[in-house]
């Protein structure tokens, strides 16, 4: 039974549970949301992606920051240098999402793992091969092109 | 118990602020508030986020900011009370120290209510009563609720849809002094009177608006402060908080808001205030419409019952009146980044009472004492804080 | 320019703001809300739309509550009586909603009120006539089919 | 500083709870707090609400239960730390109290999880760690971030599948027990083994349920439980709070979680404690899955670290054990109601202690000391609290 059929059977959006029969009103109000979220300041993150680049700031005292951020907590100050990451490092741990939310529902069941790269920071990304974890288990980083159509990035064990 | 002092503060300019993420517009004030207090991320020994969200991305601000700004593992917990959930985050900073619990605490309010777009927040906000039996069966929005005291406050004492026009005026007219502030020009009564209905008798210059921003104060205990050797400081005299009914249509009186009431009388009562107009320098009050500004001077003791509106077509609350009220631009003109407005007021007591406000709005310090009305809801929360120079 | 342009010509779903020029990404996760109501608690209430009826829950300890609940805090029992409410009372307050929200752009600007009835409960509902609030005020309480196609009521002067 | 004491407990029924509304829902664990504490609603000075939301229709639950249980016009906030909500909400109700500005506050915890279809719930606690860099980008799910700590702890310390499922058996072993579980039926370890992968390696039993439930406590200092003359009580020892980064891939170590060594530490620090597995007398941990409980048992220093799957293969954590871990079913069979767990463990500290746990899963009380674990999403928040029938 959908709603409109509830508001003529019922005369409301009222169905009542299959299992208890209780009774249950369903929200004529739909909201749907999508956020905007500023990249602004990690603009050069997405340049360099499309050029087969993985980039992390650096910090004038020497700290490195990966997912990038603008802001250094530690001498407080916000001019970041790029810098390219090396594509390489070790796998630390794995998932293969089965029960998959609604909007990556497009997906078969998908692999996630994340790895310490040799620069020593640490990225999450999809995992591209065959879902096993081993210690020591050398990745290499991949940029291609998913589903959504855009670059993203893919642990691929060497 | 300790006394508890707001020892450093910072804010971010509000407004729409698609040049900033989330955490970003978090570190726009955080940043001066430890360079104010002179003190490290790793200094703070407990901080509490105050962030209504839903209309933004990330729903774990503490945590986020325990990366971003080198706060973990430090505890943390997010609060909410409607608008009025930057007065809950600084009261759960304020407990957290009065318990003996932690000595430096630090208080961030945000919003991000841009990340959706407009017709989303609308919705939201309307949402903010009963849900069931006012927005979902009747479409009630944040200014219909409100526009439902300033009809009935109308009626009953025969103010004006000029009277609330001032408030209006009087907030933009501080606001352009305000560097910080969204709506940094000056209006005049006709502007506000030809703006279109937005719930009537509300019209488009008597609401606040859609705001990214942010605000950060870090308490420390009296130990603290000492063995700091901090100068410039403000302490919390105390805090009076109160709740009202979902549904409006519980209420007894659409004149007043019973919570705030409440809230002033025990904020007033710990902190020996029995003349507030006397024994205050000044105040910040809620003005996310313009009527609800003039409720407040009476649920404040500013004036008898039904004499709000006179204060306001008298320009009582200007510097120089009676009693300054908002001179920083209030919600109205200031902006209202739910989650921050608590939390920028306390910070514009701290100013005030430092006489370090801007050219123009800075009032005339002579009790030592500040007071913020912060509201959420349509009085569902009420927050009622008292800043003063002098410990009590 | 819409997400899937944005793809194209910037790689990402990255729209720079018109205004500001600043890089905003459009979130590709669309999350729908649309809630699911228990109103087994207070079926009578609407069995008594139906009939044109208004009614309240009467705990046993003599109190009234509208919008009906089901629990009394005064005695904390739940036996709760139904009753039937007089439709007459005094408009307190009035407004008229221009800004919709998305989910009732559908309606042109609507006016809502809050009315005490003469048994000494309010009740918030819709208001029908000339939108103006004047001491004294008597009004009906309607119970009426609007857009929705299922049984509101209104407050109609009388 | 006052010593807080649990004086009036209550509990819903947990799971699918379609015949009651959100405030039907929360009244069902207040009613029986306040005949238990002897208590009106008008004797509470302060309340709080743990409540995560979003897939809920009612937003402001404070005024929504200020007015369904005559709380108004008392002070109130919401809090929020994921998972870890219940045990913010206590935290806000004990530093009320201790900071000498309340007697008497009320704790609910409450979620109506069921107010959106599943995929919905599924996708908003996916969004829980970092919205953008591991949700929008890489669709992680709830399940996910755990089963990357459970096949990392697994590649680590050589621990099975099966040495997690039987942590899902004991789960199932003592919920049968308890009234208010959601899944009152024994399961035997083949059952799990036998179910369908939802995030490689934790399968459907290893997971939590989705769930609709309250719980509630009452508080008060120590003059009132004087001035009351209240003799069942059970005190707050300490509680200790950490944070952790919102994105993974900032930690050091997906075996265990930095945020919950660091609650714990304080937790102990302030409760005198140095030997857990000796001085306490069983604790409820936070098994949102089975892999974390094993990893609770280690971050809490009940077994060194990398052997607290041997403890539960060994079956050292049923009552008789080495120490009882989750005898009223623990999230993983009694249910999760996200704001409500927390309390929930609250009032099984309370009933434990007092010795009237159902029969079947009452732990030997020799201690008079309980823990509760309470983690937000994967560590992003860690509360640790012990509760105590003799006040420290
Ligand atoms: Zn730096
Ligand atoms: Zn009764």
């Amino acid at each position: 039974m959908d709603v409109k059929e509830a508001i003529e059977k019922m005369g409301f959006p009222i169905i009542p549970d299959e299992k208890s029969n209780a009774w249950q009103w369903f929200d004529v109000r739909e909201l749907k949301l999508r956020y905007i979220l500023s990249v602004e300041g990690i603009k050069k993150f997405y340049e360099g992606l499309k050029e087969g680049k993985l980039l992390a700031t650096k910090c004038k005292c020497g700290r490195i920051f990966f997912p990038p951020q603008k802001d250094c907590p530690s001498c407080k100050k916000s001019e970041m240098d790029w810098i390219e990451l090396k594509k390489e490092g070790v796998l630390e741990t794995l998932t293969v999402i089965h029960v998959r939310p609604t909007s990556f529902s497009h997906y078969d069941p998908y692999a996630v793992g994340i790895a310490k790269l040799d620069d020593g920071v640490r990225i999450l990304a999809w995992y591209r091969g065959e879902p096993k974890l081993k210690p020591g288990q050398r990745v290499k980083v991949e940029i291609v092109k998913r589903k959504e159509g855009y670059q993203t990035y893919e642990l691929v064990p060497i | 118990m300790t006394g508890v002092a707001i020892i450093g503060v910072g804010h971010s300019v509000f407004g729409t602020r698609r040049d900033v993420n989330i955490p970003e517009l978090c570190w726009e004030s955080m940043k001066p508030a430890f360079e104010n207090a002179n003190l490290e991320p790793k200094d703070i020994e407990f901080f509490v986020v105050g962030n209504l969200g839903i209309w933004s991305s990330e729903l774990a601000i503490p945590a986020i900011m325990a990366e971003y700004a080198d706060l973990a593992p430090k505890g943390s917990m997010r609060v909410e009370a409607a608008c009025a959930t930057g007065s809950a985050a600084i009261r759960v900073g304020y407990t957290a120290i009065k318990s003996g619990l932690a000595d430096l605490v630090l208080v961030l309010g945000v919003e991000k209510m841009q990340e959706s777009p407009n017709p989303n927040v609308i919705e939201l906000i309307g949402r903010f009563g009963s849900y069931f039996w006012e927005f979902e069966n009747f479409g009630l929005t944040f200014p219909g609720y409100y526009a439902m005291h300033a009809s009935a406050y109308m009626m009953k004492y025969g103010a004006t849809e000029e009277d609330f026009a001032k408030v209006a005026v009087k907030a933009h007219h501080y606001a352009a002094k305000n560097p910080y502030a969204q709506f940094r020009k000056e209006i005049d009564v006709a502007t506000v009177m030809k703006g279109p209905y937005v719930a009537w008798p509300l019209k488009l210059f008597d609401c606040s608006p859609i705001t990214d921003g942010s605000a950060c104060v870090i308490l420390a205990s009296e130990k603290k402060v000492k063995e700091l050797g901090i100068e410039e400081k403000v302490w919390i005299l105390s805090q009076g908080v109160g709740t009202g009914t979902a549904n409006l249509s519980k209420r007894e009186d659409f004149t007043s808001l019973a919570s705030a009431r409440y809230a002033a009388e025990q904020a007033y009562k710990l902190a020996g205030i029995d003349d507030p107009v006397k024994q205050l320098d000044g105040a910040n009050v809620h003005d996310c419409f313009t009527a609800p500004e003039v409720i407040a001077y009476e649920d404040l003791g500013f004036c008898k019952r039904g004499e709000g509106y006179k204060l306001a077509r008298e320009g009582q609350t200007y510097i120089g009146g009676k009693i300054p009220v908002n001179v920083d631009g209030g919600l109205k003109a200031k902006g209202h980044p739910i989650g921050a407005t608590g939390v920028s007021m306390a910070v514009e007591a701290y100013k005030q009472l430092l006489r370090k406000a801007d050219k123009g709005r800075q009032a005339d310090i002579k009790n030592g004492r500040w007071l913020a009305h912060n509201i959420g809801g349509t009085g569902h929360y009420a927050y009622v804080t008292i800043y003063g120079l002098e410990k009590r």
